[in-house]
């Protein structure tokens, strides 16, 4: 019985899809002889070949652009960004273009734009972004953000069948910190919109995706242990759609609830979540909802700047006490 | 009105009928927008409305030069090259009046819609935005092995956007069947094209990244159908991308509202002189191409074709409000996301206990 | 007495800023000799040289990347969108580039970018947008929204004058609709980052911004005359800074609340703002706060679809009562 | 070891003591890095390090060519431009090392800060932003009617994005005081060079924008610091922008990490072979524009300015945590926006009432 990495499974998530569906393609920086400098990539343009993971310019744009264009006639492009933060870059043609194909012109665009997100790498301000808020409004378009190494194969996996374009967000501190066994021969394929119950509890409910996932679960044991809380730790998985139904029932089971997520706290997207909350599950409350956040600032490069900034384990824990509290 | 007799063969390969028909599609080009100027002042369209007069000409002339199978992306201007490639008029008419049949079912404007059975598939609004969508489209023939060829319009203006440069460039790399067409009418709005670039022409844009590059008369249709037949074979045969320059002029303001102040006194006049529908007329007559029976039956065809089209849609209604929200994806919303504006009593609580 | 629009007002506000400062200088598409196309520049040319009002290429990145470096020596630049959906394809330079640049090197950079926001105007998908959601987890941006010709006036110059860079959101709608006396001789400067009240009232809260505001002094108003309900109208005027202090001293008073705007429901601001609330005045409220926005869909452009899909004065009543009953 | 008797006079307006400078400049640049990988290895390196091996001649060859007052932008590997436009080693240690007194408090990475007075502002991550920043910086001259110029570094790769296009558009046609440099190294990560591009020469993008262009071997600083010099006088005259492209090569991976698995066998001796440092030491010698003594000189200072450059901020602590939020705007933050991540009990209307 192997464990697989978080990576590991991404790869092998494209891996598969690119075996059974010659319609998806790869396109991105660095992808080919490299494998990505995360190696997401590796060994494919040798087995698909240079037409099926093809090298591009540092042309964002064009990456994206061409995918859309590509997807239309029905291919499957999955589109790599070096890193996340560089989707900025084509965020026009993301937003604008891309996501509003099908409802204004009913053009089909199945295509999925991946890569690495997320901090506490010491990446700095331009390597360890969180972008999801910035496409939160953005009617068309599926974001993903898998947490475990079977989420991240399951959902890969979902995203590139899914007929719609999908931003998918690794997280790059999992990569090789996270690995479970994955089985072997039955296919594992996630559906995308549904929450999960990551550890279920009865006390209090943290909602939250991706890195943040982990903290949360540590978070939870201390405070069984420490505390005699049950905590519930729901894992949205996506944010677009968003699992409202999965997290009022929690709300509504535990009457306490915090959102924690790795973004900026102004804008970020906890604030969706909170208002969904309070329009569907206001009287259940017992206290107000409470996020965890990171602090409204760039992220800093340095190792005390950036643990000070990202929400760390202890700020969950004593969100959870103070909730408990109330 | 001289009927000749001498007749010189038909230029660029084409045959009299054809070159009849590039004087159809550019009469019926004209024709629909001066109806669309019309409707527009009984404010019967929707939003703006941008006129192509006097660029007719490149228009079909170059979406002329493409197959059936092949793939255009328009700009604004190129309502002609949407009519060659089998957009019609009534779809065109409909667009702009945003009506419930129309192509979009009223959500996008003007020529903001495609078939892509048929060959075309229309803009959005930010430039440049189509170049690298283009080039997805000549990376799918050429990755499906079929001999097939997109085309792109660009104007001056848009050349100056990002994603101009990253869509061409990555064309060029991959040497897709892309053909990407410069309309140089003069103008981006008010900027003139000494303000977009400090280029002599920009077709000089083509060394830079590694591409043909060629510049036609515009307004000369068969001009611009042949230097633009020629780019395609190119791009079928694995050639490549081609820039291709086809100098014209925006005789019209930038959309209906816009009064021209910023254009020097007797430009626009000095363009009227060269107007490519007039130009390709005097050749039909001259050579000895075309009758003046011919030409009046072209002309009475298209009369005909657009009081038709507006008969059909003129008191069409606009789309239902209950359509407004199917279709942003393929699967139906996951959650009854509209319960806040309804006025329903939200979930209670008490109720539950 | 004269009236001035909105539109003038900005217009205003700009050339006084030119005359009193001359490190102010424009630059953006087509507004030297035309004007812009809504014509807010209009003679500006004219009056201080093409060299403090510069028609540019087809170049957001590079409108909003020269101003920044502009800016970094001292100058103030204005830059034009000429529709401020074109700032998506400056988003990278405007979030990464320009907002960053004070935290993480020490370099002030006072700009600011405006446009023509919003819809209600049959300007289809691409003319119609309110993009303030996209920006609001940028820090170190500033988001201005004016709905009043007084405050189009007083923010635009003190978005100039501001040492930091602003995006300020002009409403399309508003430009030509609304006028008011702006009085003569007395300068005109309204601090960024104070909610305005207005119209007063104790039953019930209504926050938002830009031409929203208007629908709910209609909706207040009408609510006042046929179901005897006082409700308070606050018009947040900026969205970064948010007057956190002001939404929350008004529903303390009022303990309904109800935020609406403009943008897409899901992921747009009112989230946060929601959040806010319930984290800084959850026992306060007496109902579940509530949001009027656009549906979650890009905006389409018959007038049947833009008027259903977009938030009416209709909307903010019927919710208005929702609350009151409850 | 030829300590010849003739002595030619030295090239390009240059003394034999600027000659010295620059071999100090490459000296100092490449000794730099290898403290830099030592303490990479040794984890003192708080995020990746970017080598410029092979590279120095390019970089210190065009920033020498500036004039106080100018102002550059580097790329990750113009560390010899930073140091020339007087960025000190102390500092450079001290951002890769993430201090506490580092010149961006610890906040930003390697290269990536800035002294507007020295006339260097360092880069971000997202490439080809700096052109279009630059342009401004140039504009700002430009409009103060200073004769100052603005030199921005461009990779191989960098010249694919739309930002580039733009901004150097914008430039052009403002003609602006504003020099580009293309480091053309062979490679961006593991692309070739083929495949960013279809044109033969990177600089044949030159003329497409209407600007002057020109090519130089990036590996003779002598030749690169002529080229840059030319140029930059060129744009201090009012003639406007211009193209450099500089010929040269990364021997070292992308970072440190990359093992270069993508470089064909061979390519990397072939280069090392044609070292900027051994090449301007040669010349030095055989010409005799520099004493064996000059040349030890040059070393010892080298060694002994890295070494008390290490030694003052080796053991210097990380910011402290309390210095994370301050700074983001000017004014201070409106709403005591940290409140939900301390403890307090929330306001409460119970107490209220
Ligand atoms: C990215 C972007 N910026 C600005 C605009 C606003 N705009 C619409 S058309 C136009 C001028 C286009 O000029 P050109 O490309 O020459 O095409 P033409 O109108 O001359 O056919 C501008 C600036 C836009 N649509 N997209
Ligand atoms: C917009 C953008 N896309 C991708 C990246 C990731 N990236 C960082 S350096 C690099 C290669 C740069 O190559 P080049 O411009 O030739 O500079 P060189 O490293 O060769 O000096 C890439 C792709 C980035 N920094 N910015
Ligand atoms: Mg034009
Ligand atoms: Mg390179």
């Amino acid at each position: 019985m192997t464990e697989t990495t978080y990576l590991e499974a991404i790869r092998q998530g494209i891996w598969e899809e690119m075996e059974r569906d010659d319609r998806v393609f790869l396109i991105g920086e660095d992808i080919g002889a490299l494998g990505g400098p995360f190696r997401v990539t590796e060994g494919m343009q040798a087995r698909f070949g240079a037409e099926r993971v093809i090298d591009t310019p540092i042309s964002e744009q064009a990456i994206v652009g061409a995918a859309a264009g590509a997807a239309h006639m029905g291919l499957r492009p999955v589109c790599e960004m070096q890193f996340i933060d560089f989707i900025a870059c084509a965020y026009d043609m993301l937003t604008n273009y891309v996501a509003t194909a099908r409802y204004r012109a009913g053009l089909r665009t199945p295509l999925v734009v991946r890569g690495p997100s997320g901090g506490y790498v010491r990446g700095g301000p331009f390597h360890s972004q969180n972008p999801e808020a910035a496409f939160l409004h953005t009617p068309g378009l599926k974001i993903v953000c898998p947490a475990s190494a079977r989420d991240a194969k399951g959902l890969i996996k979902a995203a590139i069948r899914d007929e719609d374009p999908v931003l998918f967000l690794e997280h790059k501190y999992l990569y090789r910190r996270v690995r479970e066994d994955l089985g072997d021969g039955e296919e594992i394929l996630t559906p995308i919109g549904q929450a999960r119950v990551a550890r279920s509890g009865t006390d209090l409910t943290i909602v939250t995706w991706s890195a943040m996932v982990w903290k949360a679960l540590e978070a939870a044991e201390r405070l069984a242990v420490e505390d005699g809380l049950s905590v519930e730790v729901l894992d949205l998985r996506s944010l677009l759609p968003l699992d409202e139904a999965a997290i009022v029932a929690s709300v509504r089971k535990t009457s306490r609830v915090l959102v924690a997520h790795e973004d900026t706290r102004t804008g970020g997207a906890a604030g969706e979540i909170l208002a969904r909350i309070n329009e569907l599950a206001f009287e259940w409350l017992d206290a107000p909802a409470r996020r965890v956040a990171a602090h409204d600032v760039p992220l800093p490069y340095a190792p005390t700047l950036e643990d000070f900034v990202l929400p760390q384990t202890d700020d969950l824990v004593a969100a959870c006490r103070w909730l408990a509290r109330y | 009105m001289t009927s000749p007799q001498r007749v010189t063969p038909p230029p660029a390969g084409l045959t009299g009928a054809q070159l009849l028909d590039l004087y159809y599609w550019m009469r019926l080009t004209r024709s629909l927008e001066e109806r669309l100027v019309s409707l527009h002042r009984q404010g019967k369209v929707v939003g703006g409305l941008f006129r192509s007069l006097g660029q007719e000409g490149d228009s079909v002339g170059s979406a002329y030069a493409l197959e059936p199978g092949d793939i255009l992306s328009p700009l604004i201007r190129n309502l002609g090259s949407m009519l060659v490639k089998g957009a019609t008029p009534l779809e065109v008419l409909r667009q702009y009046m945003a009506k419930a049949a129309s192509p979009t079912a009223g959500r996008e404007l003007n020529i903001h819609f495609n078939d892509l059975e048929r060959g075309f598939l229309g803009q959005v609004s930010p430039l440049g935005a189509m170049v690298p969508v283009m080039a997805g489209i000549a990376l799918y023939f050429r990755m499906t092995r079929q001999p097939r060829v997109g085309l792109v319009y660009v104007g001056d203006g848009a050349m100056s956007t990002g994603a101009f440069h990253e869509g061409i460039n990555f064309a060029a790399v991959q040497r897709l069947p892309l053909v990407v067409v410069c309309e140089n009418n003069g103008y981006a709005y008010s900027t003139p094209a000494r303000l977009q670039t400090a280029a002599e022409r920009l077709v000089d844009k083509a060394p830079g990244y590694g591409i043909a590059g060629v510049r036609a008369d515009g307004n000369d249709v068969v001009a611009t159908y042949e230097v633009t037949r020629e780019a395609v074979r190119r791009a079928r045969e694995g050639g490549g991308v081609t820039l291709v320059e086809l100098m014209t002029y925006r005789r019209k303001g930038h959309a209906e509202h816009d009064d021209q102040r910023y254009v020097p006194p007797g430009e626009i006049e000095a363009w009227e002189r060269n107007d490519p529908i007039d130009r390709h007329l005097a050749r039909l007559r001259s050579e000895g191409w075309a009758t003046e029976p011919d030409i009046a039956a072209v002309d009475a065809r298209v009369t005909r074709e657009l009081d038709e089209a507006l008969a059909q849609c003129l008191d069409e209604p606009f789309p239902d409000a209950s359509t407004a929200l199917a279709g942003v994806s393929a699967d139906p919303p996951a959650a009854p996301v509209e319960w806040y504006r309804q006025l329903a009593e939200p979930p209670s609580r008490r109720a539950a206990q």
